[in-house]
């Protein structure tokens, strides 16, 4: 059987077999490990695959797996199963608090193999309107993930989340379509496949694939979180469960991100890169320093993890802005990066919730000497996420610099030098208020997390700190693929 | 009469108990204690007094009561032009309350006229009379190891002679300075014995750096008791030496406010001679004070040169004085009823000669020091007090006319042979210590041209008339003189047998030193010695010093002629004989 | 030289696993870190003309390159002597913060700090340098946070904030000299093609980035607030050695870059300002802590003065006054660290023993504590450049590189040496003024707050020795001037080659002792033959003019500089304010002085960003139909935008 | 040798001062309508200071004790490094004479004077303590611009040599920048002698004798001597760089330069005797202000090269 079809299903009869378990939480808990390590280690073989330079593709090229989607399907791997086995330990708490019923986490565990099921469909897809289909899908299946609770805020970040997304995703829906049209006859095979439209992407008209980017932008840019659409993003993160954002924020925006890649990718090569990357450039720039002029403000700890979710957004935008192989590379790499920071980051909320039961940094304080090793990975986190160097979105973010300085794009560099400084500054203050000092409000549960219940935390920031300073050289083939790919060289 | 209408306009206010007049310009009015303060503060701020004195007296005795004699000169306001009373209306209004024994409280006028604050306090350290209401309720005049719950001038509470126990000096309670809240201030003392400060008083100056934030004082180092010293005791004649010795510089005024203020109780009018000859002295005696002030206030910012040639003439001066009474300083010729000296012809041809050398040689240094910028830079804008702060403080003398207040007791209330002379009152804007000395020079043109006028005038009479007179027990007046510090003014309850009931002597500078505060701050430390003194405060000097041997414990006593003698000889060693 | 990264890395390592037992952790960990930085100093000193490389194994990314050559051997060297001085102090000192921290964290980092720096003066690409850079900084961070006192965290954020903007200027800057370079190695970056305008670009950014670290003005207002945040040691060694590693650093760096007269002026500039303001509110201050610290801004501002005169000589081709300069800087450097780090280690004596940074409160402190106050009596002199000790040495060579670049005929160079001297001495007068308050107000006169001293004692004599020592090489260096001129002249020759040096016309230390001793010897013989009165000494109150002595009467350290800051309210803005409540009441008196620059260079600009926070806020007020217009409207205008103008 | 004659150098001076002293004392006096003291009054003085007793607060400590000798030492030193009976032919000697060595030593002999008046704890040594620095702060700049152009001039700190060249006449009143600078350094000097009206922080008449108001016996005479001394170094400092009159032999030379130091210093009397003294923050910062704008001006002359 063809690997990537096993991708595809798996997950889906996972998710299946979790909805059929009896309500017993060990089990539960244990099953949900067990099958989220089955999941994940099917998925990286079949990015093994890829690495050892083997192409996939199934069912007459409708789906197919090229280096750009192994590495987005290797972050749904690690980091999904990471977030899952947090999930576990999340959920026992929130049983053992009472605010949640033992039927919805069952729910809870069966939906995100699904969630799992429909994002991996959208990396593998190859024809570019099941792949919109498919990113929909993701939003359908993660609405009940955030909205896990049935009250009324959840419920209402739930729509806010469908109705935007959807709304956004029309955008998308139409540049599919504009695309086809443009496309239909004047590539050779079939005008739906992304393989064929990159390949023969010079001879579509250039004023139709500059349309088609625009609407992409919108489309994938809403689902990604770029600003000004990326207004939906804060709700919904800042809602859901711990695992769920963590879940939200490192995956699936990367995989909108990857539709918006793919768009790149066939517009750049056929109307030029130059108008891509300005493109890019201006998006980049304003997603930036909307969300650090939003960072200052926020004291909700889980808001403030969103708006650097658009922030992160917006420098892999802006790496995509700079361009050239050092910039894609460095974009790509970013995704990544971003990827396991953002789910570190938000899976130490949940221990902060549980320490403080509160969100609100203001009310925080002291967690060094309640939870050190929380506020240790917490740190990590903001350090990472700051671009501290020798944690891996440093990586990045220098390569996005150096990429700036070969092409001489000084102008760029101090723009990006001074989002980036208020965002520092705007991120240290908050993580000072809530680790140093006094604590300001009541403590619920005052210790540190067993060491096992930290263990996917702890994996996270090794991932961390290694793709920090550590050179893997199967990822970064991998991530030579895939510029190769996109700049046809 | 002078006063009605004072009195009518308080009475539509407060009900008057009863009114008596003294003399021709002086009324007291008996009020309720509770309408006490409203009382003063009508007078004073709405009718345009001044708080020349207040008096606490103890007349258990004659009423069982305690009595407080709050006395206002009733000049007008003089804020601006025309804020004056008409000249013939000015006049004394003094209002009496009387306090039981058995509460010894009375509210305090202090928060409503706060030119009565420091009275306020001595009437507590005095007599243990409390205001109720007092904002600053701190020990005046009694030195702080002084027992709590004497208080002196009660008419039981002590024998004159008895005087209580001495602590040594490191044992002495800390007076509570008003220090200002902030951190970093440094307390500077200056005195009571400091280079500058020839007067025995303690000055705490808070300074931040060299800039003076507040001050504080500690005063009446020299209390000697002289009020006590006086009652029941001395007769007139003798009181008239007394005064004069209440202040080394301007004790002739004292001496002169003393003895009228006895003959004012008695309507006595003294020739015209002894009248003339007593404003020559007095105004002889306003030469030299200012003549020294001027030249301290040229030493204090370090002008010797300056300072030498000052004192060099103000020699004249003392010169002028000795040919006039016989005394170069302290003169003794006032007894009731007239003068105990008179002036030969030749004598006033002299002095005039010496007040033409004065005159010249006065004009020319100060010339040279109004030329000197660096000492009009160290007197401009110095110790500024405010006209608002003089009114609130009845300031009185070149203090307060340096601050643009025309109020001078010899045009106010012209007394004696005032009537017949002219002379411009000097008034100078500005309130800074340079405004002070302007007017002090002024003055003592003036003063030249009214001792010429004196002589002039002098009629041949005779200088005292026969001291037969009958002083009537409970009797009371107050009299005024215009000392070259600013009015002094006394007051004497007539006691049985020609003796002296109760005697209050308010020297100038008592009326100065509340607002002190005030013109220090913001100063610098270097200026404060020259702020006290260009307020030119009372020296109360003595001239004997006491040696002591501290290994034996032995003393003695030297006097100025014994110390100056050793010193230019170094014969007869003080030490060889002590006792 | 990888024995002593790696055994540095190890003792953290070891002492971070000993989190559990913290008392043997601080035992170990110091004891090591001393061992260890004796080592170090003494393997660098002795190949301070060595030039040696060492590659990181391993698959890192841009594979790790560490070089050292003679100018980073003297760094080093540095950083490893006052490192050994520092964990000899701090293996009693830290003590203190039994209660405060765990001290298996603060050992932890303490060596992961030194061994940060040793590493950042070694290595040799841009993408370790920024690594290892912000390393340093972090832990530097985290060192200040071991105090966790009041605000803490609000001026390790100011610190962090402005050493993450000089970071960024420091990376723009490396990597558009590594484009230039077309290599990301520094040993590649030699000779760069750059014209005019882009080497001041890059000049000014590698002065912002490393001035920023150094406490150069105007990017010094971190400095005073994190060195009074931090324990005494870690002060000592940010103040004593971080900052050099940034002048480090920035000697490097800007040598690779195109020699212009400019640089030498702009240094100059910057250099007068840094002092000159340095020691302002290094003298206004009454936390000793602070006073110590600002006086680090004064100090980087006279070697800023000296890596100008070095910079104009290299821009003028004149390789005497270069040299000359650069000997100043380096001269200058090596005696700030040790002074500084002695002053603060002393600072931390004084705190420990007293618990109070006001100097207000403080007084007397001389006779509970004599040898602290004596080693402070040395290091004060030798910071106000006294004669005969290490600071006037240093300062003279300064002097002398002034002097001799105000010959050369030109205008501007001759302005601007002037200026340099004008300020060098303007900046000497107040240090006087200032170390004398600092000195008189803790340890002479009386207690002012008798509370505060009550219970301070002598400090153990483990602590006192590596003062004593630092004490003993203040004075040490002072004398031997010409001899460490000679050592420091060697490795300036590696960084501009044919010169030869002599120091001709310098001052020579022995003759003014020599001097100054035989000038001791005449009072004696005067009292001696006058046969002087030697009666034994009366002891009394001080003169209160008669009245009771108060001890609020003695000088403290606010009203000392009283006159000084109404004289220079113009740069201040000193206000004070008299406030009385009718005539009666006391007086409350407040004052305060401002940061001149905060409030002209940062208040404007964190107040507009806060104010766009504010207002931006109402882009997302939670309404779904106005996010979606959003998303029209930015499709309009990207549309229009978009899709007909790129 | 050299130092021999250093030695007579400093003797002499120590011996000499308190003539001039008392010359400038009695002088004043006549201006005042005095008879003033004998001339040797300050003989007297030191003599009878030296057999009083002592008493000293009982918060000082060891500052107290040796501030009088270290101030000793410090002045003694700054006069030494004047090359009076030296010159440029002496190789040690003109290693230790430097403007700079004699700026820092005048710093020296100010921070031990701030120190041993905050160890007194007295009020008014406090206060003057803190006027002395503040006019160390006020002189310096001035000071040190005047002595940048001549250095600058010269092309040396050293003042053997600066001071054989302007008796040369290679460098000296021929040169504007020079001879403007003059004046302001004189003024400077002035001020450094702490006599009327800038004896601020000796302010005796405000703060009761300054910061040496604790002083009293031997400390008293040995800081009097101090700082006769000194003032001699500052006056002689001017004369070493703007008035040389050297001569062959050392002692002719050393002879003149005391007449030359004592008339100065006597003619002082013209300045100190007349006029008030000046407060720390009204006159000081004025004559300051034109003093550094004169000095400044000889500054901008040098800039230029004129």
């Amino acid at each position: 059987m063809n690997i990537l079809f096993l991708i595809l299903t798996l997950p889906f009869v996972c998710g299946v077999i979790m909805f059929v378990m009896p309500l017993k939480f060990k089990l539960l808990q244990n099953l949900h490990i067990l099958l989220s390590i089955a999941v994940s280690a099917l998925l990286l073989s079949a990015v093994g695959k890829v690495v050892e330079g083997a192409e996939l593709s199934a069912f007459h090229n409708f789906i197919f797996l090229d280096s750009l989607g192994a590495i987005f399907l290797s972050l749904i791997a690690i980091t999904g199963l990471l977030v899952n086995i947090y999930a576990t330990t999340y959920m026992k708490w929130e049983l053992e608090e009472g605010h949640i019923t033992l039927r919805e986490v069952k729910n809870y565990f069966a939906l995100s193999f699904i969630f799992t099921a429909t994002m991996s469909l959208s990396v593998v897809c190859n024809n570019i309107a099941f792949m919109w289909a498919a990113i929909e899908a993701t939003t359908l299946a993660s609405v009940f993930l955030v909205a896990v609770k049935k009250d009324k805020s959840s419920t209402e970040s739930g729509y806010k989340y469908i109705v935007l997304c959807s709304i956004g995703l029309a955008f998308a829906l139409y540049a599919t379509i504009l695309l086809y049209s443009a496309a239909n006859g004047k590539v050779e095979g079939e005008a739906m496949l992304y393989t064929n439209l990159l390949a023969n992407a010079a001879s579509i008209d250039t004023m139709a694939l500059k349309l088609v980017f625009i609407f992409a932008l919108i489309g994938f840019g809403t689902k990604a979180g770029l600003a000004p659409t990326h207004t939906w993003l804060p709700d919904v993160h800042a809602e859901g469960p711990a695992p769920t954002s963590a879940l939200l924020s490192g995956v699936l925006l990367k995989c909108a991100m990857l539709g918006l890649i793919r768009y790149y990718a066939i517009v750049a090569n056929g109307a030029g890169f130059d108008f891509v990357q300005n493109v890019m450039i201006i998006s980049g720039t304003l997603t930036l320093f909307i969300s650090s002029f939003f960072l200052i403000r926020q004291h909700n700890v889980k808001r403030m993890f969103a708006y650097h979710s658009i922030a992160h957004m917006g420098v892999i935008a802006f790496g995509l802005g700079v361009g050239g192989a050092i910039g894609l590379f460095a974009a790509l790499f970013h995704c990544a990066a971003h990827s396991f920071t953002k789910a570190l980051a938000f899976c130490s909320t949940g221990n902060i919730a549980r320490i403080y039961g509160t969100k609100d940094m203001t009310k925080m304080g002291g967690m060094i000497h309640i939870a050190p090793l929380t506020a240790v990975l917490f740190g990590i986190a903001i350090c990472s996420l700051v671009g501290v160097p020798g944690f891996a979105i440093f990586v990045s973010e220098f390569l996005i610099f150096k990429a700036a300085a070969i092409d001489g794009s000084y102008l760029l560099m101090g723009l990006f030098a001074v989002a980036l400084a208020i965002i520092f500054i705007a991120d240290f203050s908050h993580f000072f208020l809530a680790t140093f000092g006094k604590v300001e409000g009541k403590v619920e549960h005052n210790s540190e997390m067993k060491l096992g219940e930290n263990f996917p935390l702890i994996a996270l920031a090794i991932l961390i700190v290694a793709f920090g300073v550590w050179q893997f050289d199967s990822f970064t083939l991998l991530l030579d693929e895939s510029v190769k790919t996109i700049m046809k060289q | 009469m002078k006063c009605d209408r004072f009195i009518e306009a308080l009475g539509a206010k407060i009900k008057i108990l009863e009114v008596t007049r003294q003399c021709e310009d002086q009324v007291t009015a008996l009020v309720e204690v509770n309408d006490l303060p409203e009382a003063v503060r009508f007078l004073y701020y709405d009718m345009g007094g001044y708080l020349s004195t207040m008096i606490a007296n103890d007349e258990r005795s004659i009423n069982k009561h305690y009595a407080l004699y709050y006395a206002l000169s009733m000049e007008g306001g003089k804020m601006f032009a025309g804020d004056e009373i008409a000249q013939d209306e000015k006049c004394f209004v003094t209002i009496k309350v009387l306090i039981s024994p058995d509460s010894l409280t009375y509210p305090s006028v202090t928060p409503l006229v706060p030119a009565c604050v420091w009275y306020e306090r001595e009437a507590y350290d005095m007599f243990g009379l409390v205001a109720e209401g007092l904002p600053d309720k701190r020990r005046l005049v009694l030195s702080d190891d002084w027992p709590d719950n004497l208080f002196p001038l009660r008419k039981d509470a002590m024998d004159y002679r008895y005087r209580p126990d001495m602590k040594e000096h490191y044992n002495e309670p800390e007076y509570e300075f008003l220090r200002p809240e902030g951190s970093g201030i440094i307390d500077v003392p200056l005195g009571p014995l400091h280079v500058t400060a020839d007067e025995p008083g303690h000055f705490r100056l808070f300074c931040d750096g060299d800039t003076i934030v507040d001050a504080d004082y500690r005063l009446f180092y020299q209390h000697r008791g002289m009020e006590k010293l006086a009652e029941n005791r001395m007769n007139y004649d003798q009181m008239g030496y007394l005064a004069e010795r209440v202040c080394g510089i301007c004790g002739y005024a004292h001496a002169i406010a003393c003895i009228e203020a006895a003959e004012k109780a008695i309507n006595l009018e003294i020739p015209a001679r002894a009248q003339a000859i007593r404003i020559i002295c007095s105004e002889i005696e306003r030469l030299h004070s200012h003549l020294l002030n001027i030249g301290l206030a040229c030493e204090v910012t370090g002008n010797y040169n300056a300072f030498m040639h000052i004192f060099r003439i103000r020699e004249y001066s003392m010169k002028l004085a000795e040919l006039v009474t016989g005394g170069r300083k302290t003169y003794g010729n006032v007894v009731m009823g007239g003068l105990r000296r008179d002036m030969t012809g030749h004598e006033i041809k002299e002095s005039l000669r010496i007040l033409k050398i004065i005159e010249t040689q006065a004009d020319e240094v100060w010339d040279a020091v109004m030329d000197d910028p660096r000492q009009m830079k160290r007197w401009k804008g110095v110790g500024i007090l405010d006209k608002q702060v003089a009114r609130d403080f009845s300031a009185v003398g070149p203090n307060i006319r340096g601050s643009g207040i025309k109020r001078d007791t010899r045009y106010d209330h012209p007394y004696d042979f005032f009537k017949q002379i002219e002379f411009n009152v000097a008034v100078v804007e500005g309130g800074d210590v340079f405004a002070r000395e302007m007017v002090r020079y002024m003055e003592l043109k003036s003063s030249v041209s009214i001792i010429r006028q004196c002589f002039e005038l002098m009629p041949q009479t005779a200088i005292i008339i026969d001291p037969t007179f009958h002083v009537k027990p409970e009797d009371f007046a107050l009299a005024y003189v215009e000392a070259p510090r600013g009015e002094n003014v006394h007051w004497i309850m007539q006691g049985s047998a020609q003796k002296v009931f109760r005697w209050r002597c308010r020297a100038a500078t008592y009326n100065n030193w509340p607002s002190l505060r005030f013109q220090f701050r913001g100063n610098t430390i270097a200026d404060a010695a020259l702020i006290v003194c260009s307020l030119d405060p009372c020296y109360s000097c003595t001239e004997r010093i006491t040696v002591v041997d501290i290994k034996s414990k032995k003393s003695k006593i030297l006097t100025n002629k014994d110390l100056k003698e050793f010193s230019k000889t170094l014969k007869n060693s003080p030490m060889k004989d002590l006792r | 030289m990888q024995t002593i990264y790696t055994l540095f890395l190890l003792t953290s390592l070891l002492s971070i696993l000993l989190y559990k037992k913290p008392l043997l952790a601080q035992k170990l960990g110091f004891g090591l870190a001393c061992v260890i930085s004796l080592y170090a100093a003494i393997f660098f000193f002795s190949n301070l003309k060595e030039t040696l490389i060492w590659e990181l194994p391993g698959n890192f990314i841009s594979a790790p390159v560490f070089r050292l050559d003679s100018l980073g051997m003297l760094f080093s060297f540095l950083v490893s002597l006052i490192a050994f001085a520092v964990s000899l102090y701090s293996f009693e000192y830290v003590k203190f913060y039994e209660k405060k921290a765990n001290l298996a964290v603060f050992a932890s980092l303490f060596n992961a700090f030194i061994l940060s720096m040793l590493l950042v003066i070694a290595s040799d690409n841009v993408f370790s340098f920024m690594l290892l850079w912000e390393l340093m900084t972090l832990i530097s961070a985290l060192l200040i946070l071991i105090n966790d006192g009041k605000g803490a965290a609000k001026n390790v954020m100011i610190y962090l904030g402005i050493a993450q903007i000089g970071a960024f200027c420091l990376m723009v800057a490396l990597l558009i000299m590594a484009s230039f370079a077309g290599g990301f190695e520094f040993s590649a970056f030699d000779e760069l093609n750059i014209g005019f305008g882009m080497s001041m670009t890059l000049f000014s950014l590698l002065l912002i980035g490393f001035g920023s670290k150094a406490g150069m003005f105007p990017f010094h207002v971190w400095l005073p607030l994190a060195y009074c945040q931090s324990p005494s040691n870690a002060s000592a060694l940010m103040s004593g050695v971080m900052i050099k590693v940034a002048l480090f650093a920035f000697i490097k760096f800007s040598l690779f870059l195109p020699q212009f007269v400019q640089f030498g002026y702009i240094l100059l500039f910057f250099g007068a300002l840094s002092c000159v303001f340095g020691i302002i509110y290094a003298l206004i201050s009454n936390d000793y802590k602070a006073s110590i610290a600002y006086s680090s801004c004064e100090n980087v501002g006279i070697i800023f003065l000296g890596l100008g005169g070095a910079f104009y000589g290299l821009g003028t081709n004149s390789p005497m006054i270069a040299l000359l300069g650069f000997i100043a800087a380096l001269f200058h450097i090596l005696n700030h660290a040790i002074f500084k780090s002695l002053l603060f280690m002393l600072s931390g004596n004084v705190y420990t023993a007293t618990k109070t940074r006001d100097m207000d409160a403080l007084g007397g402190l001389h006779k509970k504590m004599p040898i602290t106050s004596i080693i402070f009596f040395i290091a004060a002199l030798s910071i106000c450049a006294l004669p005969p000790l290490n600071g006037f040495a240093s300062e003279w060579v300064i002097y002398k590189t002034m002097v001799t670049g105000g010959i050369e005929e030109g205008v501007v160079s001759r302005f601007f040496f002037a200026l340099a001297i004008i300020a060098l001495s303007i900046t000497g007068a107040m240090a006087i003024m200032a170390f004398s308050k600092i000195y008189g107000a803790i340890f002479l006169g009386i207690a002012r707050d008798t509370k505060s001293i009550e219970e301070a004692k002598e400090v153990s004599f483990m602590m006192l020795l590596p003062l004593g020592l630092l004490a003993s090489f203040c004075v040490g260096i002072g004398i031997f001037m010409n001899d460490v001129v000679g050592i420091l002249s060697k490795i300036v020759l590696t960084l501009i080659p044919q010169t030869n040096v002599s120091t001709y016309g310098f001052i020579s230390m022995p003759i003014i002792l020599m001097v100054m001793f035989l000038c001791a010897i005449l009072p004696f013989v005067f009292l001696y033959l006058l046969k002087a009165n030697n009666k034994e000494v009366r002891i009394t109150d001080p003169w209160a003019c008669g009245f009771l002595y108060n001890k609020s009467m003695q000088i403290g350290s606010n009203a000392f500089t009283g006159d000084i800051r109404k004289a220079l309210s113009f740069i201040l803005k000193y206000e004070s304010e008299i406030k009385l409540d009718g005539y009666f009441s006391k007086a409350v008196y407040t004052h305060k002085t401002h940061d001149f620059f905060w409030d002209k260079l940062y208040e404007p600009v964190i107040h507009s960003i806060m104010l766009i926070a504010d207002k931006i806020g109402i882009f997302q007020n939670g309404r779904t139909n106005l996010y979606a217009g959003y998303i029209l409207i930015y499709l309009c205008l990207i549309l229009i935008f978009g899709y007909y103008y790129i | 040798m050299d130092f021999f004659y250093l030695l007579l150098q400093l003797v002499s001076a120590i011996l000499v001062a308190p003539l001039f002293d008392g010359i400038s004392r009695k002088l004043r006096a006549k201006f005042q309508s005095r008879i003033g003291p004998s001339v040797f009054q300050t003989y007297y003085d030191i003599y009878k200071l030296l057999k009083r007793g002592r008493t000293k607060s009982h918060s000082t400590s060891y500052i107290y004790q040796i501030s009088p000798y270290l101030m000793f030492i410090t002045a003694a030193a700054m006069f030494c490094a004047l090359p009076i009976t030296y010159s440029t032919h002496s190789v040690i000697l003109s290693q230790f004479s430097d403007i700079f060595v004699l700026l820092y030593l005048g710093a020296l002999f100010r921070f031990i004077f701030i120190v041993a008046g905050i160890d007194t704890a007295n009020p008014f040594a406090g206060v003057s303590a803190s006027r002395e620095g503040t006019i160390g702060f006020y002189t310096e700049e001035v000071a040190v611009i005047c002595l940048i152009v001549v250095m600058m001039g010269t092309g040396s700190s050293n003042l053997p040599f600066i001071t054989s060249l302007v008796q040369e006449g290679t460098y000296g009143y021929a040169i504007p920048s020079f001879s403007i600078a003059s004046t302001a350094f004189l003024w400077v000097m002035y001020v450094e002698t702490g006599r009327k009206p800038y004896d601020l922080a000796e302010a005796e008449q405000e703060l009761q004798e300054g910061v040496l108001g604790e002083f009293c016996g031997k400390d008293f005479a040995i800081i009097d001597v101090a700082i006769l001394l000194k003032q001699f170094a500052v006056l002689g400092f001017f004369l070493v760089i703007f008035m040389p009159w050297r001569f062959e032999h050392p002692l002719l030379s050393l002879i003149v330069f005391l007449a030359e130091v004592g008339f100065l210093y006597v003619m002082g009397v013209f300045i100190d005797n007349f006029g008030p003294r000046f407060t720390i923050n009204k006159g000081m910062k004025r004559t300051m202000l034109f003093a550094l704008s004169v000095s400044c001006a000889s500054l901008v002359l040098y800039i230029m090269g004129i």
